[in-house]
């Protein structure tokens, strides 16, 4: 598998460090109730197609990604840095 | 009573020749991570104080001597000069003079020898003199940059300099034994 | 038997090799199989489950048959393949799976015993008695099963990785492989053209075609030539592409050496490659099937293709009276070519109605091999007409039932072929693997002509892909005949007819499979085993599945397929992990003190990819008890020496260096005076303990922060995601220092007095008062000094930049030991902490919360902060959870041990009274006793409690009692004073 | 049909013309008491189990592909109960006594094979936590045993003891475990189900769950509506489309886990042997393969393959543990699907469906798990009420902290366990 680093260019997967769904950018507020930090930390849609999910380019740049990728297909559609999101 | 004795990486091996390829460990100088706060313009005042243009992603510029390497997302490290202090307006500065372990690897065949350490594309028409990478050598987490037609400076964590010389050693061997 | 004129091997270079201790001679360009044939070797090996005697099946890395061992002692190489292994001056080879000698194999009873070990028999019995299983059944099932032996020695050859990048990777350099690789070559995109042939051509070199009027092999020789003299291109002969993955990458295994005898020196065995390309062409070519009837697997039953690559190749003749059954046209040429080269050809047997002779020889149409006979070696079969039954002597019979496209790699990304009635076998899906075409016979395109067009077009169409100019190039002229196939699987009859010839599936076990309700194709396979041998079904499984469909009453397609996963073919495990032996497998990180340590005879242990001393043993010193405990005396009483380097330290710089800081950790840092430390905890977001650790203000907006060694990854990343991913917008810059300064505790009541006079200006307690921190300088040099303590002793962590880190320990040990002190280890780092109750991973092992430690005064209620939320929930927060306690013995066994468990007193030591367990221990040669730190259910309130320490597995067992986890000082007056 | 040594010779005698289907192959009916979505090995279980300990029959096991075609015919085959932490030491306790009485109760060989099993340990801190597991095993009444290095080197003298790159200080020896045919587990509980009379439907996949006001009614499948009292979801690798089908979402991820199996060599290895440092496991297989694994490729998936990278990793480790099986070649790789939750332990329950229940959050350990699970879970069918060795296994118990049974310490990242 290769991931297109927004900095680096297209990469091996191996310089790359996995963490799961993209819901991980959305952190609750401290009173947002149970309900709420289950879905963040804990249950997923899982969905068999395309997910988003959140990638570290570990033995590259450093930036942490947002990765739309098939997870049936392993098709990667679009790769943006994580702190392009928030900001 | 004794001063203190610097001691290099590779505790100043001598340059190492196997095949048609030279391992060698360089020194380069004062070694400075330079990684500009939110919406600061450093272009300017790093050439300004430098004299040589900072660096775009995967990019290296300087050369022998005084070089800037970019090294990451957002920081570049600045490699022979101590940096100008004036520069702490504009970026976090942060001695990594001893935390690296540099190497120039040179040779005709020096992409071969790389080739089985590197899962980059170093051919010279995709990665050429000037050109950097962030990426791994073997499995160490590494900075890449072609300084040469036929020559790389190679960096990885000080702490690891004994298994870069046994990668690299091992590397040239296997492409000196091809013939 | 060789055959005069014919062949592409040197006759001028004879090669001399060994078979079963055998001499033969066989020439250079031989593979070990084709050598074998030539001095009439048929038979050569036993088959997997009834040790039936086998011969040589195919001519390429199908093979099923005939493999071997290959050369002695480490570099013994089991399970090769006779007919890809290239012959050389002095090749030992040695046959398997037979005992005592391959012409007499007593497990041959097996075969005898057939009629009661069919498909799956071994589900159905040897259940009883059920000890019998281990002790008896399994074991003859283990020796009688297996193919080679590995050598029993660790392997000594030297195989490496490497990676490629190209525009077009072109695998296999057959005609349509050839020409696809010299298309894409003229618009001077990188090509790679892999084969894994040592000469490539392909078929071309096995046949008598034409290709634009010059012989295939010599077009094919110069197409190579041309390719070689290309910049843009290189060729990978002897290199299978063994898997298609995600992103266009792919597997490819080069036999480097083992063509030759002897590796230079540094040399390799095999390369490993990574092969990135952009796009790639799929010419693998096709494999000839074979057609089950009885006893199709006498030694001398051949596939009809191989039969000609033998003679045309290798100028070999597997038999000097051949016969040929075939269903297609394609087979008669192999008839011709015999004849042509002045093999006699007894008969050819072709089970179409409408079959035509197509030269001078004996045609037998509408006609079936019905049986072969000859157990060590063919030497008549049995035919049937519509006239009855006739015996043909033969010693070769050359068999074709069709041919398979060789759709693979196709398969690897889970796409499944799809079945084309007319040349009755699967083809490729389009699409199937990302970026891929497929060209000639591996598309179902037999001919020669089509096998070119379609390598033209496949190379045009990935040129088109890249963006790439390309030039239309002119397709040569070559054979276009048809090839007209009538599906024949299996030979209708009474007797085993074999589908998998190494795993002994028969005709009959799949029909058996199919009656028991195994009717799914995989059920079948796994039932059987059918496939699963080591061709992993390259030979059999079209057959197999036609069966099965016949058997279920379906047709083929709707059957089904099996999946061909990667590797395409077998790949050593030294290959796909090289480099790794030894100490290669992760990087070796070592201190500026590492030489200096280990020069002191101290004993290395690892700590992640770190090393570190455990003891630095004295000369009369016999047990690491004996230094350890001294160790432990030198800080609390002198003055100790430790390199700290390991831990993590990291740089944070910026205007919301604090807010970060207030936000990873579970305590305040922004309150935190510039030059002082502090300690925090730090937090998953699950609200579990993730790390701790000191944390230095050293100037407004610079903050150096400190890990555990073990950690120091995790956080780093930690605070990565926190800054980027979680919150962008604040302007702070973090970077690992870790290796930038070596870092030594000085601990001790003498810690001050050691520095004083090493350091340019002496220190005080009022500058430098606990918990203070600051630059200074150390004999000329920068560097740091932190008054911080991990042995509750007056102590400081004084760091310099690494280049000084060697000089500067061996100083620190020089004047420790001219106080009375000297260098310490993780044995007494342990126990000084242990003794202090200081935790280590050992407790904050993951599972922990902050109240579980005593912290939960730590936990700031003014802020927010990673994992303040999670760690209110309920079941991190009730009652009865296990907590942090001191252990102390307090029976008549004195010895605590890590890893025991607690159990209520006076109750049976099982799972229903464990109330908690033990997580560091250590001699305290301070208090005269052990110290142990553990978690006990409720223990924050259960001091004084006496519970029973039970180390099952040790055979410990005494009384303990809870205490407050601080067993020295507990006022802290050490550290401060 | 009785299966026994003396069946194979008669039938051998006789043309094998006797044997008969392993299982039936029904239509579905309209409606049952229980059904059960999922053909694997942990379904075809939980239906011998009802049929044979709770005398329910009245079932029928729905199989959108062929049965065990999941993750039960693609694993390495691996049984053992050396777990540390309360809730998993008692269930994989009990799991291994119902795998040693298997055969006899199923009349079916699946090959249990009780090698042992070696954790090999790497440093101090490491036997400590063996040592705290182990002793939690024997705590259980299970077997768990510490070797020192001289121990591990009589067991295993193969081992690179000298180079390697963690070197082996002792290790974690677990007798009573072992290995089994895996396909054979799922085949042994399908014909013993069928045998009892429940149906198992194959090529039959569930296309939607029927909730009227908080209750199940049944299901839509592929061959038709199905009416059921209760409905159980187990249904490894594609647990959260199951549950979407009832509107719930799982805190489950899906991954890719690869298995490795080389080409048969005479034997080698009679053990099972992990290599923790190096995150793989090996064994070898009665016909001579040498059967490994390692760690998942750690990116979501559900193709049921995986990539290069972790194949390397898996070989190296072999290769700095045991470069003795350097010339093994490596003939097959596959994939599995993995349903990884939380804190890595699985999960029977019910949900908040009334008669709907659900049996998810395997990880990568649901082999061994297979007798256990189907029991408990044909127990929670059948009563009501949670076998008393899977009380802790609530799906709540991450909302609430409650009972987390975090085996591996990584917290709530689903790919880390």
């Amino acid at each position: 598998m290769r991931l297109h680093c927004p900095i680096c260019g297209e990469r091996d997967r191996r310089e790359f460090y996995y963490q799961g769904a993209a819901v991980m950018l959305e952190r609750p507020g401290p009173d947002a109730g149970a309900a709420a930090w289950d879905d963040y930390l804990h249950l997923r849609d899982n969905t068999a197609g395309d997910l988003d999910e959140l990638w570290s380019h570990d033995a590259g740049c450093g930036a942490w990604l947002r990765v739309t990728r098939n997870v049936s297909t392993h098709e990667i559609k679009t790769v943006v840095l994580a702190r392009e999101i928030k900001r | 009573m004794a001063e203190l004795m610097a001691k290099t990486p590779l505790d100043d091996m001598p340059p190492r020749g196997i095949g048609s390829c030279t391992l060698e460990e360089i020194d380069l100088g004062a070694l400075t991570s330079i990684s500009p706060y939110a919406g600061a313009q450093i272009d300017a005042p790093f050439k300004a104080a430098h004299g040589m243009a900072w660096p775009a992603p995967n990019r290296a510029t300087g050369k022998a001597g005084a070089r800037a390497i970019w090294f990451g997302r957002d920081v570049s490290l600045l490699a022979g000069p101590k940096p100008d202090p004036k520069l702490a307006e504009y970026a976090a500065l942060t001695d990594q003079s001893d935390a690296w372990t540099a190497v120039a690897l040179s040779g005709d065949r020096v992409e071969d020898v790389l080739a089985r350490l590197v899962p980059l594309d170093l051919s010279v028409a995709q990665f050429k003199r000037g050109h950097t990478a962030r990426s791994q050598i073997q499995h160490m987490n590494a900075s890449v940059t072609r300084i040469g037609t036929d020559r790389f400076l190679l960096m990885v964590f000080r702490s690891m300099a004994g298994t870069l010389l046994h990668d690299l050693e091992r590397a040239m061997a296997s492409v000196a034994s091809r013939g | 038997m060789r055959v005069d004129g014919k062949g592409l091997i040197d006759r001028s270079q004879p090669v001399t090799f060994r078979f079963d201790g055998t001499a033969y001679r066989g020439f250079a360009g031989d593979t070990l199989a084709s050598a074998l044939l030539a001095n009439d070797v048929r038979h050569v090996a036993r088959s997997f489950k009834y040790h039936r005697p086998r011969g040589i099946l195919t001519a390429g890395s199908e093979e099923p048959n005939a493999l071997m061992t290959i050369g002695r002692g480490a570099s013994a190489d089991p399970n090769v393949r006779a007919t890809v292994q290239e012959l050389f001056e002095g090749l030992e080879a040695r046959s398997q799976n037979s005992w005592p000698s391959l012409g007499f194999d007593l497990l041959s009873v097996n075969d005898l015993a057939a009629p009661f070990l069919g498909a799956g028999f071994y589900y159905k019995t040897f259940m009883w008695p059920r000890v019998f299983w281990e002790k008896v059944y399994e074991p003859f099932i283990r020796r009688a099963a297996g193919l080679g032996a590995l050598s029993g020695e660790q392997d000594a050859d030297h195989y490496e990785k490497a990676y490629a990048f190209c525009d077009v990777l072109v695998i296999g350099a057959g005609p349509a492989g050839l020409m696809a690789a010299w298309t894409a070559a003229q618009s001077g995109v990188r090509v790679i053209l892999a084969d894994e042939d040592s000469r490539m051509g392909g078929r071309l070199n096995a046949e008598t075609l034409a290709i634009d009027g010059a012989s295939g092999a010599d077009w094919a020789a110069r197409m190579v030539s041309e390719l070689a003299a290309m910049d843009n291109v290189r060729l990978m002969p002897r290199t299978t592409v063994t898997g298609a993955h995600d992103g266009g990458t792919f597997g490819a295994l080069e036999r480097v050496s083992h063509h030759s005898n002897g590796v230079p020196k540094g040399g390799v065995k095999e390369t490993f490659w990574r092969i990135v390309a952009k796009r790639s062409v799929l010419a693998a070519g096709a494999i000839e099937r074979h057609v089950a009837f009885r006893n199709n697997d006498r030694p001398g039953v051949m596939a009809a293709s191989a039969v000609r690559a033998y003679l045309n190749r290798f100028g070999v003749s597997p038999g000097k009276a051949v016969t040929v059954f075939a269903n297609n046209d394609d087979a008669h040429r192999t008839a011709m070519d015999l004849q042509d080269a002045g093999v006699h050809v007894a008969a050819v047997i072709d089970s179409r109605r409408d079959a035509q002779a197509m030269g001078d020889y004996r045609l037998m149409s509408s006609a079936m091999v019905s049986d072969g006979h000859g157990r060590r070696g063919l030497e008549a079969i049995s035919v049937r007409t519509a006239s009855g039954v006739e015996k043909i002597a033969t010693d070769c019979l050359a068999v074709s039932g069709g041919w398979n496209p060789t759709v693979h790699m196709t398969c690897h990304m889970n796409g499944r072929p799809t079945w084309q009635d007319d040349i009755a076998s699967f083809v490729p899906t389009p699409g199937a693997i990302p970026g891929m075409d497929t060209a000639g016979a591996c598309n179902g395109s037999f001919a020669t002509a089509a096998c070119l067009a379609e390598g033209a077009a496949a190379a045009m169409r990935s040129l088109e892909a890249l963006g790439a100019t390309s030039t239309e190039v002119a397709v040569p002229e070559a054979d276009d005949s048809a090839y007209k196939i009538e599906p024949l699987w299996a030979v209708p009859g009474n007797g085993r007819a074999w589908l998998d010839f190494q795993n002994d599936v028969s005709v009959k076990d799949v029909k058996q499979a199919a009656q028991e309700n195994f009717a799914s194709v995989e059920h079948m396979k796994r039932y059987t085993t059918q496939g699963m041998a080591t061709d992993q079904g390259k030979n059999s499984n079209v057959a197999a599945l036609a069966v099965l469909a016949d058997a279920t009453g379906r047709g083929i397609p709707e059957t089904g397929t099996t999946t061909f996963r990667p590797p395409y073919s077998p790949v050593a495990l030294a290959a796909l992990g090289a480099g790794a032996q030894g100490k290669g497998f992760a990087p070796e990180r070592k201190t500026t003190s590492h030489a200096a340590t280990v020069a002191a005879g101290a004993p290395m242990i690892e700590a992640g990819l770190w090393y570190r001393p455990s003891y630095y043993p004295l000369p009369d010193e016999t047990t690491w008890r004996q230094s350890c405990d001294r160790e432990v005396g030198w800080v609390r009483n002198t003055v100790g020496i430790c390199d700290v380097s390991t831990l993590g330290k990291i740089d944070i710089q910026g205007p919301d260096a604090a807010q970060l800081l207030d936000f990873v950790y579970t305590n305040m840092f922004s309150t935190l005076k510039e030059n002082r430390v502090r300690y925090g905890l730090m937090l998953r977001e699950d609200g579990f303990v993730m790390d701790d650790g000191t944390t230095a203000r050293l100037g407004p907006n610079h903050y150096v922060m400190t890990t555990t060694t073990a950690a120091a990854g995790q956080v780093m990343r930690h605070l990565e995601f926190v800054t980027q991913a979680l919150r962008p917008d604040w302007d702070v810059r973090i970077m690992s220092v870790t290796e930038q300064w070596a870092q030594f505790a000085v601990a001790g009541p003498k810690a001050r007095t050691l520095l004083n006079g090493l350091l340019d200006h002496s220190i005080d307690d009022d500058q430098w008062p606990f918990m203070s921190c600051g630059t200074v300088g150390v004999q000329g040099v920068e560097g740091r000094l932190f008054r911080i303590s991990f042995s509750g002793e007056h102590a400081y962590e004084i760091a310099v930049p690494s280049r000084f880190g060697d000089s500067l320990f061996r100083l620190l040990v020089a004047r420790a030991e001219a106080l009375g002190g000297g260098a310490y280890g993780m044995e007494a780092l342990n126990v000084l902490r242990i003794e202090k109750g200081f935790i280590t991973h050992a407790e904050i092992d993951g599972r922990v919360t902050a109240q579980d430690i005593g912290m939960e005064r730590m936990l700031s209620k003014k802020k927010d902060f990673i994992g303040a939320t999670m760690a209110r929930r309920p079941g991190l927060t009730e009652d009865g959870r296990a907590q942090l306690v001191g252990l102390k013995p307090a029976g008549a066994v004195k010895q605590l041990t890590a890893g025991a468990h607690i159990y209520s007193d006076g109750e049976e030591p099982m799972h229903e009274h464990d109330q908690g367990y033990v997580t560091s221990v250590g001699f305290s040669p301070t208090l005269g006793h052990y110290v142990g730190l553990g978690f006990v259910r409720d223990g924050l309130i259960r001091h004084g409690d006496v519970l029973n320490m039970v180390d099952h597995v040790r055979g410990i067992q005494t009384r303990v009692e809870l205490c407050d986890p601080v067993f020295f000082d507990p006022e802290g007056g050490r550290t401060r004073g | 049909m009785r299966f026994s040594g003396l069946k194979v010779l008669t039938e051998g005698l006789t043309g094998n013309k006797g044997w008969g289907p392993h299982w039936r192959s029904p239509e579905p009916k309209s409606e049952y008491d229980i059904v059960l979505i999922g053909g694997g090995g942990h379904g075809l279980a939980t239906a011998h189990y009802l049929a044979k300990v709770h005398g329910l029959t009245n079932v029928a096991v729905l199989e959108k592909g062929y049965l065990g075609g999941g993750n039960v015919g693609r694993n390495t085959t691996i049984v053992r109960a050396n777990y540390m932490l309360p809730g998993n030491s008692e269930f994989y306790s009990h799991s291994l006594k119902l795998w040693e009485g298997l055969e006899e109760d199923l009349n079916y060989n699946v090959m249990h094979s009780q090698r042992g099993i070696i954790n090999l340990v790497h440093s101090d801190g490491q036997r400590d936590a063996f040592v705290r597991r182990a002793n939690s095993m024997c705590g259980q009444g299970d077997d768990g045993a510490i070797l020192d290095r001289a121990g591990v080197e009589k067991l295993l003298p193969f081992l690179d003891f000298d180079q390697t790159r963690f070197p082996i200080y002792g290790g974690l020896y677990h007798r009573r475990g072992g290995t089994a045919r895996h396909d054979a587990v799922a085949w042994g509980f399908a014909r013993s189900a069928s045998d009892r009379g429940v149906d198992l439907i194959q090529q039959c996949e569930v296309t939607g769950i029927d909730v009227v006001n908080g209750v199940v009614k049944g299901v839509q499948t592929t061959k038709g509506p199905i009416r059921a009292k209760k409905v159980g979801m187990i249904a490894a690798g594609r647990s959260s489309q199951v549950a979407a089908m009832a509107g719930l979402r799982l805190p489950i991820e899906s991954h890719v886990l690869q298995a490795f199996v080389t080409e048969g060599l005479k034997p080698c290895l009679d053990h099972v042997v992990t290599f923790g440092m190096g995150h793989f496991y090996i064994s070898q297989s009665d016909k001579g393969g040498l059967v490994f694994g390692g760690d998942l490729d750690m990116y979501a998936s559900y193709a049921a393959r995986g990539n290069l990278p972790l194949v390397e990793h898996v070989a190296e480790a072999a290769m700095t543990l045991m470069p003795v099986i350097g010339k093994a070649k490596m003939l097959r790789s596959w994939g599995g699907v993995m349903d990884m939750s939380p804190d890595g332990s699985f999960i029977i329950d019910k949900t908040e469906i009334e008669g709907l229940f659900v049996n998810t959050g395997w990880c990568y350990g649901g082999f061994k798990a297979t007798p256990a699970s189907g029991h408990t879970f044909a127990h929670l069918l059948a009563t009501g009420n949670p076998h008393p060795t899977t009380v802790r296994h609530r799906l709540d118990r991450f909302r609430t902290g409650r009972g987390l049974m975090d085996e591996e310490a990584t917290g709530s990242q689903h790919n880390l366990h």
